[in-house]
């Protein structure tokens, strides 16, 4: 299988490790990713709050670019990323006019056909070949948590339930884990203000962090890079914030699904991750 | 020669409400041009669109179409299927090369006697300004050979 | 298998009591043949100058006598024959459409649906010149398309060829032939003809199939088949549909939605 | 040869002032067809009335213009006069000079000009008028009521005692429908059953009332008058005439633990049961998809302890037709259910109930007996939490309308809830407060004052379990949006009312309308509020919209009033406005070529399909066909139909071209 691939800012810096692992993913699974030639900003987080065409003509060229690039679909790992480009492709579809005025903003034609699928989509294309390729199950209780970006504005993006998601746990449980319930799925993590409130969210993940624990989580999974930096990397803030230790280690999907495949932790870039992730590997 | 001009206004009307709403005009004696000759229908769902040609070809020089507001049709839906019908005729008029600027379409209701002597003056204005309709005259007397 | 094959086989298996297509003609020109047995058949043929919409034989009198007729036909042919389903003038069991490609093959669509389908593959799109000569037209100002007009129908006689040629031109009894009261002058003098013209415009508006049938037909060369076609595109611009697309297609002009926009009503 | 004569009115000053009736008169003695032209001063007194009757006879006329005041205000009165004469009262037609000539223009040439006019216009029509006579159309005297709730229970209790016969319908095995599950009815607080039970056994025992429960409409055929209906009566499993209602069976079934519908799945049932102890008729029905006997093939306890003999596990469904002349539409509501709420956790946590469900705890005859016990533990709850507009006003719940009940059945249940727990806590999540009714915005006050309810402006976000309790994270607008969190024992939503299940079918099966909710809409939003765009069907209650008690019984002897009137004739005369098919003779039968365009532009379902057939039955044309007792008279058909094969009395294209042609 061939599809586009859209790695965005994140996955270049901070989140490297979801790039790593996507790859490392891909590959076991046999999906071939075409980077979008000369991509660019997604405008995420800052564009759409700014200025809304700008907010637009930023994801109409990416998808111009892949257009011509002559592909059907494009994978944004970043749930940001995804929002932005699915939410602009959304728009120009809805509103001729204003997708011919984008064109002249971006001087290309763009009719916008390319579709935009996230992670959690792609993944979900291979949950019958997955138990079969599975070397080392996953064997551990996990919390997925799938924050904001990934399942709103459900009238645009039309993925999962936007209440209450399961696409993540269905992967997680293929993958050999326990998925729990728990009820901070899709509470906010803080997002972009990481850096400008730091108190917010370590008050905001904190909680997440602390719900999870509650649950019985060995784990908890994301699939969007601020999530995963505001759990992980905030860690320290969350934790004085709550009065707590916890060292529960947060894990983008694919470097789950990576390890239950048997790909070598440091392929995925498990290392890099703020709270350490090492796993006792279970017995096949 | 066209301030002696005094146009032949044909309007078409729905019983329930622009009729109604004429005969408010009436009874709160407000005037108007009395250019106008009023056609009582039903329902504006009622009038074929050839009844609007004929006007021209008989020398009306302006229409009026009217009945009553969307929603308040005395039969439910009358009104909307008349206008369906006047989208696209009004539209063919234009591209038949019509003038489309003599035939007004409104909806008056039974409470608006003011807005229906309005209308009234009005569309004799316009059309008084326009003229008389020749072009449609002159097919209409080689018509009567 | 080809037209001719086909038709061979459909008029002996007894599918089809007649098959209705194209012959050579005069001057290349194919002219329509009533094919009713299975020998006939070898005379048929099929190419890109058969253009006339055989469509408009379906509902005849003589032809509704012979059983079930196939026809060969074009993707306007195959628009009329739903358009006709949809006027319950027409029965699925009545015809059988065969579809003919560029290469001569022949597709039975026996259903309904399978017309349907079948154009759903099929874009509709306007021939060049009528798509040119009406925005050449909704260029001019409204005097030039007056005079425009006038000089076309100055050279009508009336002779409804345009009437005849057209599938959606059944009805038994037409405004034209009414008397009481005379709704269309008859004479072919200017006022006659701007009426009769206005008034086929209007009925086609929203059934009209764009099939050109009537401006092909028109032996002094007007272009009535743009009025049609006018009409068609407007119900198609305002309210979004496109008579032939269905056999259960809503009538436009008898149906109507409460939030239906216009700009004109004071 | 047409005579027609026109009588020119005065209207005292009213015309005479700026017309010149005279002169009026004198001109339109020329118009060809006039035979007698006079004027006179006040045409609709006795001796103006008289001057026509006079010249009909005299002049032996056969058309009679008036010109007068609008036809609107006098036509009935000169018709009249002129039948009284003799002739056909709609070959007279009005020519109004007052509202139309001489009331909005001044004294004028112009003026005088212009009323020659429409009285030559009217002339012309009159020409081409035939004589008409008022349609007749049978009535059936006996109404069907679908629903057997409040609203059908009221219309059918109303129409049986002005004394007509009346089928009262009801799919489930008992009539009371919602109401007989609520405890208490807000603004009184008197208890439902109470007020509700009588009027159920009321109409069970009233000689004009056919109760048909554990029925339903099967089809509908025919128009208003004339209905014939066909209902299914679903088998009960049970001879009705020998079963007494002891309830042995009930209490013999080894099925115990079905999910009892009437206290919405709190409680539990039998396979065999009597949906609640007041229920109308008090005879058990065998739910076969529950019943031992129907899975397995054995049991039949209930046969052996039945002391009558009644169980009759071989009763089929039965089909009845009944001759109808009016049908009120019941069918009530439902409230939107757990799949919509993932956020809320309903359907997830068992005390996260809907508002008929804490009916069902609060009321006595509840499966609590009205004690407070929340469903997961029956631990008495110490802090509630009741969320309105839950669903309601929210566009991606598919639900933008405002339900209506809601805020004042919050406030009872939240009262309720107070007045069994005095030291509890009781919040509410609101929107608005929307308590437009008598006594209600009274009510709503209490509950805050008086039981010191706790009230919250703003939505609730998420609804999550933690150890043993449920969190309500909402935010408070009026605190400037600071969040909430309310941990709370048990959660009440106020779920939005929606149309009932299956209401687009019925409405279809009825030809009757419905909203893009499939609530069945009313003929006129204002001045049409029970009827349907179909004559001889009537609404009452939240069939139509949300509506609450109050309303609903008003709307259903409004309902009943209108049914009423429609019998209180054998025939129903109708105007001869309506639209006709031409006939011709063979073959063409009709100028109609059978497309039924037309059909869909007709708003009464009027136009039926004729098919003409030869000797040896074969098809030779379908013709539409209109149903005279249904069409209205618009004319929207006329103005569709191609070859002028429709036309409609009154208004005909001949008499409309013939006005035209005279200006």
């Amino acid at each position: 299988m061939r599809i586009g691939y859209y790695p965005g800012c994140s996955l270049l810096g901070s989140s490297r490790e979801f790039d790593e692992s996507v790859r490392a993913l891909a590959g076991a699974l046999g999906l071939e990713l075409v980077q979008v030639p000369d991509w660019n900003c997604c405008g995420a987080s800052s564009a759409h709050v700014l200025d809304h065409k700008l907010s637009l003509a930023l994801p109409a060229r990416i998808l111009a670019q892949a257009e011509a690039a002559g592909l059907e679909e494009i994978l944004a790992p970043c749930a940001a990323c995804y929002n932005r480009l699915a939410s602009a492709r959304d728009a120009l579809d809805k509103d001729p006019v204003l997708a011919r005025e984008m064109e002249k903003v971006i001087g290309r034609p763009a009719t916008h056909k390319v579709r935009v699928v996230n992670i959690l989509e792609v993944l979900d294309r291979f949950k019958d070949t997955l138990p079969g390729l599975l070397k080392v199950p996953f064997a551990h209780k996990v919390a997925c948590y799938y924050g904001c970006l990934l399942v709103r504005p459900a009238k645009v993006l039309h993925f999962d339930r936007a209440e209450d998601p399961q696409s993540m746990d269905r992967l997680a449980a293929a993958a050999g884990a326990a998925p729990l319930d728990w009820n901070y799925k899709t509470e906010c993590c803080g997002a972009a203000f990481s850096v400008t409130r730091t108190d917010l969210v370590a008050r905001l993940s904190g909680k997440i962090v602390a719900d999870a624990v509650r649950a019985g989580a060995e784990a908890i999974l994301v699939a969007c890079p601020m999530c995963q930096s505001n759990l992980d990397m905030r860690r320290t803030e969350s934790n004085a914030y709550l009065g707590a230790d916890h060292q529960i280690p947060v894990l983008f999907i694919t470097q789950a699904l990576g390890l239950a495949l048997g790909i070598d932790a440091n392929r995925l870039g498990l290392q890099r991750h703020m709270v350490p992730a090492t796993f006792a590997p279970a017995a096949v | 020669m066209t301030d002696s001009f005094e146009p032949k206004i044909t309007a078409f009307v729905c019983n329930w409400c622009t009729y109604a709403g004429a005969d408010l005009t009436g009874t709160s004696r407000i005037k108007y041009a009395s250019n106008v000759r009023v056609l009582r229908l039903p329902c504006t769902g009622r009038i074929d669109f050839m009844l609007l040609a004929k006007a021209f070809s008989r020398g009306a020089d302006g229409i009026i179409v009217s009945g009553c507001h969307p929603n308040d049709c005395h039969y439910t839906s009358g009104n909307y299927h008349a206008r369906r019908r006047w989208m696209v005729y009004r539209d063919l008029m234009d591209f038949m090369g019509l003038d489309t600027r003599r035939i007004t379409f409104s909806w008056v209701s039974a409470a608006e006697g003011a807005r229906w002597a309005e209308l009234v003056n009005e569309v004799t204005v316009a059309v008084r300004a326009l003229g008389p309709y020749t072009d449609y005259r002159e097919l209409a007397l080689t018509g009567v050979e | 298998m080809d037209v001719i094959a086909t038709s061979r086989q459909l008029l002996e298996s007894g599918a089809v009591q007649a098959v209705i297509g194209f012959e050579a003609g005069t001057r290349g020109i194919p002219r329509p043949a009533f094919i009713r047995r299975a020998e006939g058949a070898g005379a048929l043929v099929f190419d890109a100058n058969c253009t006339q919409n055989l469509g408009t034989y379906l509902t005849r009198p003589e032809v509704r006598t012979l059983g079930r007729v196939a026809v060969t036909a074009t993707p306007d042919t195959l628009r009329a024959i739903l358009q006709l389903m949809a006027e319950r003038q027409l029965k699925e069991e009545d015809v059988l459409a065969l579809a003919v490609d560029a290469t001569g093959e022949a597709l039975e669509l026996p259903t309904a649906q399978a017309v349907e389908e079948h154009l759903a593959m099929v874009a509709q799109v306007l021939p060049d010149r009528d798509r040119e000569a009406l925005e050449r037209l909704g260029r001019m100002t409204r005097e030039e398309r007056w005079a425009f007009w006038q000089g076309e129908f100055a050279r009508c006689v009336k002779c409804y060829a345009c009437r005849n040629s057209c599938p959606m031109c059944y009805c038994g009894h037409c405004t034209m032939d009414c008397n009481r009261p005379q709704w269309v002058a008859e004479p072919s003098h200017a006022l006659g003809n701007l009426e009769y013209h206005m008034v086929r415009a209007m009925h086609l508006a929203g059934r009209c199939v764009a099939c050109g049938a009537c401006g092909r037909a028109c032996p002094v060369g007007i272009p009535v088949h743009l009025l049609t076609f006018h009409g068609e595109e407007s119900v198609h611009r305002q309210f979004g549909q496109r008579a032939g697309a269905s056999s259960r297609l809503d009538y436009a002009l008898s149906t109507f939605r409460p939030d239906d926009k216009e700009t004109f009503i004071r | 040869m047409s005579r027609i004569g026109v009588f020119t009115c005065h209207c005292g000053e009213n015309i005479g002032a700026t017309v010149d009736c005279a002169k009026v008169a004198a001109c339109t003695r020329n118009v060809p067809g006039v035979v007698h032209s006079v004027d006179y001063k006040y045409m609709c007194s006795d001796p103006g009335q008289t001057l026509i009757k006079e010249a009909i006879k005299e002049h032996n006329l056969t058309g009679v213009v008036v010109a007068a005041c609008s036809p609107r205000m006098h036509e009935p009165t000169f018709r009249a006069a002129v039948a009284e004469a003799g002739l056909n009262p709609y070959l007279c037609e009005m020519a109004n000079l007052r509202e139309h000539c001489s009331w909005v223009h001044g004294k004028a040439d112009a003026t005088t000009d212009k009323a020659a006019d429409l009285i030559r216009v009217m002339v012309e029509k009159v020409k081409h008028n035939e004589p008409l006579h008022p349609i007749k159309v049978p009535v059936t005297k006996r109404a069907l009521v679908l629903g057997g709730g409040i609203a059908g229970i009221q219309a059918a209790l109303d129409i049986a005692n002005c004394g007509h016969q009346v089928v009262l319908v009801e799919k489930s095995p008992s009539i009371g429908g919602h109401m007989s599950q609520l405890s208490e009815t807000f603004p009184t607080l008197d208890c439902s059953q109470c007020i509700l039970t009588p009027r159920m056994v009321e109409a069970a025992r009233h000689p004009n009332l056919t109760l048909m429960t554990y029925a339903e409409l099967e089809k509908l055929e025919g128009f208003i008058g004339n209905f014939k209906a066909t209902i299914r009566k679903k088998a009960r499993q049970l001879d009705e005439k020998l079963c007494t209602g002891c309830g042995l069976c009930t209490t013999k079934c080894p099925q115990k633990k079905i999910p009892d519908e009437f206290n919405e799945g709190l409680g539990r049932r039998g396979a065999i049961y009597v949906p609640f102890p007041q229920a109308v008729p008090n005879k058990p029905v065998i739910d076969k998809a529950n019943c031992t006997f129907y899975r397995s093939g054995k049991c039949k306890v209930c046969e052996k302890v039945c002391p009558t003999g009644a169980i009759r596990f071989d009763q089929q469904d039965e089909l009845v037709t009944l001759d109808i002349g009016a049908i009120v539409l019941a069918t009530g509501f439902k409230v939107m259910r757990t799949d919509k709420f993932p956020e809320y956790g309903y359907g997830k946590y068992p005390d996260v109930i809907d508002g008929l469900q804490f009916e069902r705890l609060a009321s006595a005859s509840g499966p609590t007996l009205g004690a407070m016990q929340r469903p997961s533990d029956g631990k008495a709850p110490e802090t509630v939490v009741f969320v309105a507009c839950s669903g309601s006003r929210d566009r991606s719940k598919g639900v933008p309308y405002c339900s209506k009940i809601c805020c004042m059945y919050t406030a009872k249940h939240a009262m309720l809830y107070k007045h069994k727990m005095h030291h509890g806590k009781a919040y509410v999540f609101y929107m608005d407060i929307r308590s437009s009714g008598k006594d209600y915005d009274e009510f709503v006050r209490r509950a805050i004052e008086e039981d010191d309810v706790t009230y919250i402006r703003g939505r609730v976000s998420r609804i999550y379990e933690e150890d043993g309790r449920l969190v309500v994270k909402g935010a408070d607008t009026l605190m400037g949006g600071e969040p909430v969190e309310i941990k709370a024992d048990l959660v009440v939503l106020a779920t939005a009312v929606q149309a009932q299940d299956g209401s687009e079918e019925l409405a279809q099966k009825l030809h009757v309308s419905y909203d893009p909710y499939h609530f069945f809409a009313e003929s006129h939003p204002k001045l049409k509020p029970v009827e349907t765009n179909t004559a001889g069907i009537f609404l009452a209650g939240a069939c139509q919209a949300p509506r609450d008690i109050p309303e609903t019984v008003a709307q259903a002897s409004g309902a009943a009033a209108k049914v009423a009137a429609l019998f209180s004739r054998d025939e129903l005369t109708r105007e001869p406005q309506v639209a006709v098919v031409n006939r011709l003779p063979a073959p063409m039968f009709s100028y109609c070529v059978g497309c039924f365009l037309c059909q869909s532009a007709c708003p009464y379902q009027a136009i039926e399909q004729e098919e003409i057939r030869g000797r040896d039955g074969s098809l030779l044309k379908t013709l539409a066909k209109v149903n005279a007792g249904l069409c209205q008279g618009c004319g929207t058909c006329v103005a569709t139909c191609r070859t002028k094969a429709i036309d409609i009395q009154g208004f005909s294209n001949e008499q409309i071209f013939a006005e035209l042609m005279t200006l």
